[in-house]
């Protein structure tokens, strides 16, 4: 259990340090949120994001409802999803832990998009996978879970 | 009974019950293949093979929509699930690729045999994917019912049949090592039993489909293309009587199955 | 231009509307070799932005990480049937493609 | 009546010099049709020659959905068995942790594979064998616990061998115990080196193996 919570905090520490970098985080940078930041889809790991800053925590939330199959037949094609009933969300980030390059997809929503997006990713092998919602006033809330990546059928 | 006690026994001993249970492997890949299901890319396919239908082309600038693909020139819907089948222009049974084939030579004056031999995925043949996509999905919910009034109809199932259970290769696999059993799988992958009606939209019912490792859409000529390939055969000429004979085989068998193509796979 | 549309649904449900869009896209990693061994370079959608009656309701960055052929699904509220979804992408080559939807 | 008109009909066609409506063909005819259709339908490509379609007598013999004559399949059988090779000095186990890279790899022998690549052994495409991988087909038996299921405390002992032996022939030649087993004939086709399949066996029955924990 303790063990448990203590890798969650790390990844929690490690998501606000790439959000706050990278000019994700909502205020910091809203000028950057109308282009694609390369700098935030290139962060090549968790770790790596970790080690450069510190700053932030975000929290993992009952409150965020991660959307994703316990087991994936095939990693090209993972659904993952986001949702939440709190209010004022002004972004959603969907990652995969041990994915070469973190981040998969950021939402900004307004005002007019509830708080429930999905699509789909590629996952190279077993990982956690996260959903981050960011609300108006900076709130940081996670979900994590984790998606098994089977070995494909004959040729693999 | 059984479960309910030991739920109890669970409890009592301070073990949540939700937290320990493991949903099966075989329901989370279900659960997996449901989120799936909505928002088939499939239908990207689709909507290009009719726009390619109706798209002036080739040498002649004509549409395929004079296309005889059994049930006379330009009907589309219900073509699928008759087909393969005898056709007398040509003398040939024709499966939906062959016969989309004869349509694109003689009323486009595209070049078939050129298209025969290109790969998979390139150039034309990714155009051919697409109306195959097309013609299965305007079947979609019909039944299986491919003809057997003509003896060469009845000749190529027996062919087929033979072509199916045909031992070969550095491994000895036939399609029936794999197809030929129903509840058997490869990894976690289901094998319908191809020897019978396999049920609705599963096997010769379920394909063109969608595959996910590919991000392509794949005709039934480029599954059974695929499926020689892990046999360790040689490679089966697209179009040929061997794999039109196995589609007469296997669609004969699946009499009665729902068409769902073009479906989503693995 | 890219030749290939997308498919967007959009249904009505209550007093929102539920968009369902797929897009024809390679979504080239950009981790993967050729037969040579060359890297085959990155190659995909990087913005994407959903518009409700001429109005930006959504922008989505995405990574080469999002698959082959993306699917998105987001939730317009105060969407009611007629109304119309445009939704536009772009990719890190600058094609880019804008297809839109009535919701139904 | 129908009698008559047949005839009739036959050699009205034969003025004609044309046929149809022959009677359907036998069961003769339509091997001699399937053959020539397999014949024209494939090309060779990469290293999958059209030598692959060349069937032998246990090939031929296993492929239809009935069962060849007892006599046949015995015939097939001691054939097989004839013809396993043992390994040299004697030497039966391997490593099992290379079996089990092995058993996981399902690559080898196709069209899209190089001349004289490593074929890797299938084994969970079709068995389920170690607890820890659940990704495994049920086309053939479950192979967990195979040695610790038939008592093997230790691969060298006496009383182990004859399990020894037989699981060896059954990975050289499938044939030699069932002449139209689904498995690959993986010494006899040269599909697994000596040394390969001395490492699957180690995977099936070491006792150090977690197939046996």
């Amino acid at each position: 259990m303790n063990r448990q919570r203590r890798t969650a905090l790390q990844h929690g520490a490690s998501l606000a340090g790439l959000m706050l970098s990278l000019g994700l985080m909502p205020g910091v940078a809203r000028a950057q949120a109308a282009g694609f930041n390369r700098a935030a889809f290139d962060a090549k790991s968790l770790a790596d994001v970790l080690k450069a800053i510190g700053a932030g925590t975000p929290a993992e939330s009952k409150d965020i409802n991660l959307q994703a199959p316990d087991i994936a037949e095939n990693g090209a094609v993972v659904p993952l999803g986001a949702s939440t009933t709190l209010a004022g969300v002004k972004r959603i980030l969907l990652l995969v832990e041990k994915n070469p390059n973190a981040l998969a997809a950021a939402f900004d929503l307004s005002d007019s998009i509830d708080a429930n997006v999905a699509t789909r990713v590629k996952m190279g092998q077993t990982s956690n996978v996260y959903a981050v919602a960011i609300t108006a006033d900076n709130k940081v809330l996670f979900a994590q879970k984790e998606v098994k990546v089977t070995l494909g059928g004959c040729g693999g | 009974m059984t479960a309910r006690r030991l739920a109890a026994a669970l409890l009592m001993c301070g073990v949540a019950f939700a937290a320990q249970a493991q949903p099966s492997t075989a329901d989370g890949i279900a659960r997996y293949r449901e989120m799936l299901a909505d928002g088939n890319p499939a239908d990207l396919f689709e909507a290009k093979g009719e726009a390619l239908w109706k798209q002036k082309r080739g040498p002649k600038g004509a549409t395929l929509e004079q296309c005889d693909l059994g049930k006379g020139p330009g009907i589309v819907k219900g073509a699928f699930v008759e087909l393969p089948r005898w056709f007398a222009d040509t003398q040939r049974v024709q499966d939906l690729e062959s016969r989309l084939l004869t349509c694109m030579e003689t009323l486009q004056g595209l070049d078939a045999k050129a298209i025969a031999e290109t790969p998979f995925g390139r150039g034309e043949q990714a155009n051919m994917e697409a109306l195959a996509a097309y013609v299965s999905a305007a079947s979609r919910g019909m039944k299986m019912n491919l003809p057997q009034a003509h003896a060469k109809e009845r000749e190529m199932f027996e062919v087929g049949k033979r072509v199916f259970f045909f031992r070969g290769g550095p491994y000895d696999f036939s399609c029936a090592s794999c197809h030929g059993e129903a509840g058997k799988r490869i990894r976690l992958q289901d094998l319908p039993d191809l020897t019978k009606n396999p049920g609705d939209g599963v096997g010769f019912a379920a394909w063109p489909a969608y595959r996910v490792s590919s991000g392509e859409l794949w005709s039934m000529q480029r599954r059974l293309y695929d499926c020689y390939r892990q046999q360790r055969f040689p490679a089966p000429g697209f179009a040929s009587d061997a794999t039109i004979a196995l589609g007469v085989y296997m669609g004969v068998n699946a009499k009665g199955a729902e068409s769902i193509a073009p479906s989503i796979k693995r | 231009m890219a030749t290939d549309p997308m498919r967007i649904r959009a249904q009505a449900q209550g007093s929102n509307a539920i968009v369902r869009v797929l897009m024809m896209h390679e979504m080239e990693t950009g981790q993967r070799r050729d037969a040579a061994g060359k890297t085959i370079p990155a190659w995909h959608i990087s913005d994407v932005t959903a518009q409700h009656n001429g109005k930006t309701v959504l922008t989505a960055h995405w990574g080469p990480a999002v698959s082959k052929n993306p699917f998105l699904q987001f939730t317009v509220k105060g969407a009611k049937a007629g109304d119309k979804v445009v939704v536009t992408w772009k990719d890190n080559r600058g094609e880019s493609r804008t297809d839109e939807a009535v919701v139904a | 009546m129908t009698h008559t008109r047949t005839a009739l009909g036959i050699s009205a066609l034969i003025v004609a010099g044309c046929a149809t409506a022959p009677p359907p063909p036998s069961a003769a005819d339509l091997d001699r049709i399937t053959e020539q259709v397999m014949k024209a339908s494939f090309r060779e490509q990469g290293i999958a020659k059209l030598d692959r379609i060349q069937q032998d007598q246990g090939q031929a013999a296993c492929s239809s959905d009935t069962a060849p004559p007892e006599a046949v399949a015995k015939q097939i059988e001691a054939a097989a068995m004839a013809g396993v090779k043992w390994p040299e000095g004697g030497r039966y186990i391997g490593d099992w942790r290379v079996g089990e890279t092995l058993a996981q790899n399902g690559r080898g022998m196709t069209w899209t594979d190089a001349a004289g690549a490593p074929s890797g052994g299938n084994c969970y495409n079709c068995h389920q064998i170690s607890k820890a991988e659940i990704s495994y087909g049920t086309i053939g038996p479950s192979l967990y616990n195979y040695g610790k299921l038939r008592g093997v405390k230790s691969v060298a002992a006496p009383e182990s061998a004859l399990i020894v032996q037989y699981t060896w022939a059954k990975i050289y030649n499938s044939k030699a115990t069932n002449a139209c087993s689904g498995m690959p004939r993986f010494g006899h086709a040269g599909v697994l080196t000596e040394a390969q399949m001395r490492d699957v066996m180690a995977l099936l029955l070491d006792p150090q193996s977690p197939v046996n924990q």
